[in-house]
């Protein structure tokens, strides 16, 4: 059999059902755990095997094109690294009796429901497919936000769930204008809906209806990113679920939502007499740049810190698409796959370290260096590289986000420099605080699998010296698409 | 293999103890295994640097493929580079082989040992970037590998706030220097300094990129307003790191300066010129202020830093005027003093980091007021300090009075600048730069006179035993070229002329061909100076009246109790301490630079309890802009902290609102 | 040939200061004396002073270091050669280009240096007083003796004291606003560096008073000769400054004859006793001020300098 | 002739709609707004059977019917049970006086015709009043949301929402039957997990005021 002809698009997405399906069905969570690492393994590697296999035309609801094929290996990448993280952690939270064996696979069912509405939302070519596929992932994440119910964990839930109610009915509006912008040019019927054929088509739509279709979308979509006015769902999501779930949030889920704005981005790009979406992101990207970076000051709640940064960050990336140009949106690029990578990573540390000090409190946490060397400079090194310094891989995005908006405006670059600054003395007291002066708690060893900190963290630091070649070319590529 | 080739062989060889640092931390072997290495490779390091410098061919030039395919990788080793290089990689020597002998006394080897080859590494990358990604890399490389320098000793709270504000303003930096890369580079920007450099830059850009430049270097340098954190992180290190960073690192900043305003930048304006004076003339004399009234001898030394610091930009701010007004040899002369103080300083400061270390390990004190009396029972590293703490004060005929001199000198040339506002400027920063040097000679008067003369104030001075042989070594190395600085000045000029060349498109007169070995800036008419013959006037006269009376008068010497007005009083509190030698300046000076209250409560006669006395000094830049600063951010923080705790409905409201005020924006735009 | 002239020249220069200043001294003393009708020491006490102190033994204090022995001879000898390089009677002396006027500033900050150190040596409340109040005072002195210099500098186009004396005998010179401020200033300076009334009282051993004297308080035998030699020395040199270069007439030129250096000395000899008696005038009309007023006094001191120089860009453009 | 009396059936159905969303912010009664929503449901359903009629989609009949059934129906009759249950069902629970609400509504109305009418000026004339209609009911739903503080009423504010949204995907032409599935669907989870929610809360608040929630809110430093 030829090995170019493995089918990757239907294992990508197969795979997680089937695993989902099963993992229902079975008991025992050491079977489940591990089945939930080998399909997530299984799934990554398809999608590896994207790079390598020749890419079939793209279909009308599925399509694999430059634009997502790296969000996709990254996405099946951190959710292989999560799904070893969460092995050792709900272990964990089984012991402590946190949760049930039957909440447990109820958890991995989700948890492989999960990857595959985000894979399908990162292959969509459909635009309904595709908003579809968001909202399951959007409808699994709320359910595993709840799954302590504890009232904190519910609350956290239900805000999110009602939340992104709103964000989904404002998303399907923008939808359904997109193919009112795009029925009298395409025709009536399934095609105005398929995203290859709207963007060779855009640039005959009606610019004004596509206008008000992106304000939609960026309200819809912003809303699963995280972005300034719409964010509150994201800190208490983040801060009531499950950790490994806070690190697919932010490593993954907000991207695939921001990856959604990105699409619709295109379009307007490409459509000359649309107006250019920019300032709207830029102007949301600076809000939540600026408001989470003041919002970290008085942060108590570690995980809600990392959720706030995600916001920052969030914003860092929308402003950079925002301001558009090769250099810009390469930047944002490497930023959300950077940041992707060191927010999980982060959130893996996080993870081990509140189970181990049996507190999610930042004041309760202090010395961790000392007293858990390997978890307590995952986090500084962690820390560091989420705060742009280098020679991890934020460095670089936020070098080029930086001098290239200075050089263009420099009065936007003021409060993109601010915000970065302000956010990075927040981090960096708190990161004082816990990771260094004299220990507290307990100092029993973790007993958990640090590998997959340290190999983000690693790839972190590899991307902020070294890329490669053909995914900078890939970068440098998808940049100019969008506009 | 080229010198770049050697000096970036020499950065991985350094990196490569990083993993035998993180591995062996622990164990004792550690410690000399990786000093030792640290100090052979500085060692290679430096003889590449001298040996490039000398040689002052071309620029080598290699091209990694680190960063992204445009941006980054690529180095380069000039003259420029090899100057600071051999600064660099000799305070990377002696720091190595102090903490041969100091590292023993380290309590937590693991969070210095990883960090320190680190370190030195990212300075003498700093110093090989060449284009600006790999710069400012590199750049906060260095601050974050002294960061983790910084917090070794992180149990005390001092040292965690030290570390946070010092991280926090080398941010702050880096962001500067960023802007300043973004705005010379361009919107669709080359970041080489090759295309920098090539790429003429407006009026309007310059100013800002030097603005910029200034605080990013500046906030590493430990300029006035942006030195905050320096006092704070210098003293916070292990000692040979706090010499390192405060001797070398604060000369990489220099570097960064001298390479981003007089290499890439280009044309500059004058009045970018009296900024860089101002700021320096201030720094100068607000630095020694702070060391004149602080009692910690680790944070005095390191205000004095920014003091020296000072004095450097006062050379670089001439340079600058000279250089914008066509004068290349005058901004050759004032150049050569700048980088001539950076090479002394770098000397003198490292020599006297590593005696208050030597100090604190043979006394466990860094206050003043507990030390005393340390000639008698430290007499060698006594010397050693004693010959840094002349150095520093600028008297002659050591190394530092020489470059201060030729300051002195390029001040001297303002009446041929056209510009009024340089002529007026440029005398009184000299005036400045005057008072900086009378009151820094005060300083290490009070400095050396209060802890090491006098009687010891607490057991642990009186107990004191003097340190060990490699820390002595190190330290008497770097005392014999401070005196070898001091006397044979051509040597350094000469050296330094390819730097000038490169930076101000001059030199100074060729300065070995004078006979006596004299050093003439400009013409012998105008002035010279003469450190070997003043050095040797002094020991022979002061040889000669020792002999004479000696030989014809007498030599009789008896010992008896201090006659002190015939009252003597065995209690060593009678001695003046620190904060009393320092009291007639601080009443001078102190009221408005600090805003020193004193407070003295004497309770009324029959009374037994103790008087009080109380003496309150601000730092005035603490309290005008970061005090303020932290509470705006405090304040801001607070009032958006409510957007935590709104209801659902709240936020509901918000996502409502914005989405009406963008569909009317829309409807009315459209 | 010359240069054995040269040489003659240098070496007469530097142990005819090293002769003259305690007779420069006594004669300051015998004058103040006889301004307030007293007979005063003769001339020549000091010199019987310095020969008895030379030959007595040294009491040191038991924990003197080692600094504390050398510094006298430091002190001497920095002091002599900066007094050694100020010309007195001839302009270009052989070794004058080793340090022009900011070295001798300098080397003066260098004996004061080692000097306030010795004062904090044994550990005494007196030195300490005596180091502190020096140094507080040195630190507005030295700026304003720069300031002056600079002054000067910049109108003679030179730091070279040779040159500058040579400059201040041509008619280019003229009389300027900011000369007289330099000589105002320097006067002041000098009255402030030499530890004369109204800043310090040489005489006085009353406690809370002195400055230079508490320092030196635990000084004796030849130790105290070599201080106190220093100290003539250094009022000396600052003598002599003023005169070379405010009143530079009657110096006599490089390769001028023996007759011509024979008469210029004659004057220089006029010049210092008219300035000793000087000096003696404004101490006897003058009271001791409070050690705080002195920063202000030396503070006037600093801005007429400064304002010297800058007046310079006023009066003359270059 | 047939084109204008399509489009005057179609431009009154979907006015009525936004009649009936006016009318679900007069109301004050937990009771009361749930028969209103029904009254809504109804609307939709004739409103997309209309348009499912003149476009000639016969699968917009569907959505039709789902719309009456469900929305119409069951869920009116569910929530109702479960106020009387609960025993909310007279509470007056709105943020601000009704007659401002209106004035914002019709602000919100003004708004979107002025907007959806100068956007859509290339779409058939149908479809732009639809889509202007369609909007409004949203804008008014998501301010239902907004202004109430009970917990079921939002549900029935977002529900609503949900019916502009209908309104407006069976509006636009030829629209694929993607999106009405999706749009069930997602009803259907919206309604599950609500209920689910509104189980849970009710286990441990005895009430369903979302004010309730509040209380828990995140952290309070």
């Amino acid at each position: 059999m030829n090995p170019l002809a493995y089918p990757a698009v239907p294992a990508i997405l197969g795979i997680p059902v089937a695993a989902a399906v099963l993992m229902a069905v079975l008991p025992g969570y050491r079977l489940t755990a591990r089945i939930n690492v080998l399909a997530s393994l299984a799934t990554f590697l398809s999608a590896l095997s994207l790079f390598v296999l020749n890419r079939e035309e793209a279909g009308t609801y599925v399509l694999v094109d430059d634009l997502n094929v790296v969000f996709i290996v990254l996405n099946t990448l951190v959710g292989f690294t999560t799904s070893v993280f969460s092995a050792s952690y709900i272990a964990h939270e089984l012991e402590t009796g946190r949760l049930t064996p039957v909440y447990l696979r109820f958890y991995h069912a989700m948890y492989q429901t999960l990857m595959f509405g985000m894979n399908l939302a990162l292959m969509a070519n459909n635009i309904g497919v595709m908003w579809v596929a968001i909202e399951l992932a959007t409808l699994t994440t709320v359910l595993m936000v709840g799954i302590y119910r504890t009232p904190e964990a519910l609350e956290a839930a239900w805000k999110y769930f009602i939340l992104g109610s709103v964000g989904i009915a404002l998303a399907l509006f923008g939808t359904i204008l997109v193919y009112m912008a795009a029925q009298p040019v395409v025709g009536e019927g399934p095609p105005a809906m398929v995203w290859t054929v709207l963007l060779k088509n855009a640039a005959e739509f009606d610019p004004a209806l596509l206008n008000l279709a992106f304000v939609f979308l960026l309200f819809g979509y912003g809303t699963k990113v995280g972005l300034a006015p719409l964010h509150a769902w994201l800190p208490d999501a983040h801060a009531e679920g499950p950790t490994p779930i806070s690190a697919v949030l932010s490593g993954l889920l907000l991207n695939v939502a921001l990856y959604a704005v990105l699409r619709f981005k295109m379009l307007l790009a490409a459509n000359p007499r649309a107006i250019a979406p920019g300032m709207l992101m830029i102007l949301l990207g600076l809000l939540s740049l600026t408001f989470a970076a003041f919002m970290l000051y008085r942060r108590n709640d570690i995980k809600r810190l990392f959720a706030y940064s995600s916001i920052e960050h969030m914003g860092i990336i929308t402003f950079a698409f925002g301001m558009g140009g090769p250099l810009a949106n390469f930047a944002g690029l490497l930023h959300m796959t950077m940041h992707s990578l060191t927010k999980s990573a982060i959130f893996f540390a996080v993870g081990h370290i509140t189970q181990v000090k049996g507190t999610q409190k930042i004041g309760d946490i202090r010395g961790l260096t000392e007293s858990h060397p390997l978890l307590g400079w995952g986090l500084v090194i962690g820390v560091i590289a989420i705060a742009g310094l280098p020679p991890l891989g934020i460095f670089t995005s936020e070098f080029l986000v930086v001098t290239s908006t200075f050089a263009r405006s420099p009065l936007l670059a003021m409060p993109l420099v601010t915000g970065i600054l302000v956010a990075f003395g927040a981090l960096l007291l708190r990161l004082n605080g816990m990771a260094f002066g004299v220990p507290s708690g307990s100092k029993a060893p973790v007993e958990a699998s640090i590998v997959p900190l340290y190999f983000h963290l690693a790839l972190v630091c590899i991307a902020g010296l070294y890329l490669p070649a053909p995914l900078v070319a890939w970068f440098q590529h998808v940049a100019r698409l969008l506009g | 293999m080229t010198p770049v080739d050697i000096g970036l062989g020499s950065v991985v060889l350094l990196l490569a103890l990083v993993p035998v640092g993180i591995v062996g931390g622990r164990r004792a072997a550690a410690t000399p295994l990786l000093y030792t290495a640290a100090a052979l490779i500085s060692l290679l390091a430096l003889a590449n640097a001298l040996g490039a410098l000398l040689q002052a061919g071309e620029p080598s030039v290699i091209v990694l493929p680190l960063g992204l395919p445009w941006l980054g990788g690529h180095f380069r080793l000039d003259a420029v580079s090899a100057f600071f290089l051999a600064v660099i990689n000799l305070g990377g020597v002696a720091a190595s082989i102090y903490a041969l002998g100091y590292g023993r006394h380290e309590q937590a080897p693991h969070r210095v040992l990883p960090f320190y080859p680190a370190f030195l590494a990212a300075m003498n990358l700093v110093l090989m970037a060449d284009d600006a990604f790999a710069f400012l890399l590199c750049w906060e490389l260095m601050s974050l590998a002294s960061w983790g320098l910084v917090m070794a000793h992180h149990h005390h709270h001092d040292n965690a706030r030290a570390g946070f504000i010092y991280l926090m303003m080398a941010s702050f930096g880096t962001l500067s220097l960023l802007l300043a890369f973004g705005l010379m580079a361009g919107a669709e920007g080359d970041y080489a300094f090759a295309a920098i450099r090539a790429a003429g830059h407006s009026p309007g850009v310059a100013a800002l990129a030097l603005g910029l430049a200034l605080l990013g270097t500046g906030s590493k340098a430990g300029l006035v307003p942006v030195h905050v954190w320096l006092p704070l992180a210098h003293p916070a290190a292990p000692s040979h790191v706090s010499a390192l960073m405060s001797g070398v690192m604060t000369k990489v900043a220099v570097y960064g300066f001298v390479r981003i305003v007089f290499d890439l930048l280009g044309t500059t304006t004058w009045w970018g010129a009296m900024v860089v004076l101002a700021l320096g003339g201030v720094t100068a004399v607000m630095g020694v202020l702070y060391a004149l009234v602080q009692n910690d001898l680790k944070r005095l030394l390191a205000y004095s830093s920014v003091e020296n610091v000072g004095i450097i930009f006062i050379g670089l701010g001439l340079a600058l005027a000279f250089r914008t007004n066509a004068m290349p040899w005058a901004a050759a002369l004032a150049l050569t003093a700048a980088m001539l103080h950076v090479f002394n300083h770098s000397l003198f400061k490292s020599l006297l980091f590593f005696g208050a270390g030597a100090v604190l390990t043979a006394t466990g004190r860094r206050d003043m007021e507990e030390l005393g009396g340390l000639i008698h029972r430290m007499p060698k590293t006594s010397f050693a300090f004693l010959v840094g703490s002349v150095a520093i004060s600028a008297l002659p005929p050591l190394n530092g009075f020489v470059s201060e001199w030729m300051t002195f000198q390029a001040v001297l040339l303002s009446p041929s600048l056209p510009q009024w506002g340089l002529k007026v400027l440029i005398p009184a920063v000299g005036c400045l730069l005057a008072l900086a040097a009378a009151l820094a000679a005060a300083c290490f008067v009070r400095a050396f006179g209060i802890a090491f003369l006098g009687r010891p104030r607490s057991q642990a001075a009186a107990e004191a035993a003097e340190v060990d042989g490699f820390s002595l070594a190190a330290m008497f190395g770097l005392a014999l070229l401070c005196l070898l600085a001091g006397i044979l000045p051509g040597l350094v000029i000469d050296s330094l002329a390819p730097v000038a060349t490169i930076l101000v498109h001059d030199r100074m007169p060729e300065q070995l061909g004078i006979p006596w070995l004299s050093i003439v800036p400009i013409a012998a008419s105008r002035s010279s100076y003469n450190g070997l013959l003043v050095f040797l006037f002094i020991i022979m006269s002061s040889s000669l009246a020792a002999f004479v009376i000696h030989r014809l008068a007498s030599k009789a010497v008896r010992r008896g109790p201090a006659w002190d007005c015939g009252t003597p009083d065995a209690d060593p509190a009678t001695q003046y301490s620190a904060g009393g030698f320092s009291q007639p300046l601080r009443r001078v000076f102190g009221t408005f630079v600090f805003l020193a209250r004193e407070r003295v409560h004497m309770p009324q006669p029959g009374d037994a309890r103790p008087a009080v006395f109380h003496v309150r000094l601000l730092d005035p830049v603490w309290s005008a802009v970061y005090g303020r600063l932290g509470r705006a951010v405090d304040l801001t923080a607070g009032r958006f902290n409510k957007f935590q705790t709104l209801t659902i409905r709240g936020y509901l409201s918000l996502v409502f609102l914005s989405l009406v005020t963008l569909l009317t924006g829309l409807a009315i735009w459209l | 040939m010359a240069l054995i002239i040269d040489l003659n020249i240098q070496f007469t220069e530097m142990f005819l200061v090293l002769l003259l200043s305690p007779l420069l001294t006594g004669w300051v003393r015998k004058v103040k004396a006889r301004l307030l009708r007293r007979q005063g020491p003769s001339v020549w006490q000091p010199y019987r002073d310095l020969a008895r102190l030379l030959k007595k033994e040294v009491v040191l204090a038991e924990n003197a270091s080692w600094l504390f022995r050398v510094a006298p001879y430091l002190i001497f000898a920095a002091t002599w050669v900066a007094a050694a390089l100020v010309p007195t009677f001839a302009t270009g002396l052989l070794f004058s280009w080793c340090a022009d006027l900011i070295a001798l500033a300098a080397l003066v900050g260098s004996a004061r240096f080692f000097l306030a150190l010795a004062g904090l040596d044994v550990g005494t409340g007196f030195g300490g007083i005596g180091s502190s109040r020096e140094v507080m005072i040195a630190s507005l002195a030295e700026p304003a003796t720069l300031m002056i210099f600079f002054s000067l500098a910049l109108i003679a186009g030179s730091t070279q004291l040779s040159t500058i004396a040579g400059f201040m005998q041509t008619p280019e010179v003229g009389l300027r606003v900011s000369l007289a401020m330099a000589l105002v200033a320097m006067l002041m300076v000098a009255i402030a560096e030499n530890a004369r009334i109204p800043v310090d009282n040489p005489a006085t051993h009353l406690e809370l008073t002195m400055v230079h004297e508490a320092m030196v308080l635990e000084y004796s035998g030849r130790h105290l000769a070599m201080i106190e030699l220093a100290a003539s020395l250094k009022l000396l040199m600052y003598l002599s400054l003023v005169g070379c270069v405010f009143v530079p007439w009657g110096l006599s030129p490089v390769g001028g004859g023996l007759a011509r250096h024979l008469l210029a000395a004659g004057l220089y000899v006029g010049k210092l006793a008219v300035g000793g008696v000087l000096l003696a005038l404004f101490e006897t009309s003058i009271a001791k001020m409070r050690v705080f007023r002195v920063p202000e006094f030396l503070g006037a001191a600093l801005m007429l300098s400064l304002l010297g120089v800058l007046l310079l860009f006023v009066t003359r453009s270059f | 002739m047939q084109h204008g009396l399509n489009y005057d059936v179609a431009h009154m159905l979907a006015g009525g709609l936004v009649l009936v969303s006016f009318m679900m912010l007069y109301q004050v009664r937990l009771s009361s707004l749930l028969r209103v929503f029904a009254a809504h449901a109804v609307v939709l359903a004739l409103s997309v059977a209309w348009q499912a009629y003149v476009q000639g989609a016969p699968h917009l009949f569907v959505t039709a019917a789902i719309a009456l059934l469900f929305k119409a129906l069951v869920i009116p009759v569910a929530l109702n049970r479960i106020i009387v249950r609960l025993g909310i069902y007279r509470e007056i629970e709105t943020v601000f006086g009704i007659g401002l609400a209106m004035l914002v509504g019709m602000g919100l109305v003004a708004l979107s015709m002025a907007l959806m009418l100068r956007v859509t000026a290339e779409a058939t004339p149908l479809a732009r009043e639809d889509l202007a209609f369609a909007l409004s009911v949203v804008l008014l739903g998501l301010m239902m949301m907004v202004t109430r503080r009970n917990a079921v009423s939002q549900v029935v504010a977002f529900m609503s929402l949900e019916n502009g949204l209908i309104l407006a995907a069976a509006g636009a032409q030829g629209m694929p039957l993607v999106v009405e599935i999706s749009v069930a669907f997602s009803v259907l989870i919206a309604f599950i997990v609500i209920g689910i929610f509104l189980f849970r809360i009710r286990e441990r608040f005895d009430t369903v005021n979302v004010q309730a929630l509040d209380s828990f809110r995140g952290e309070r430093s």
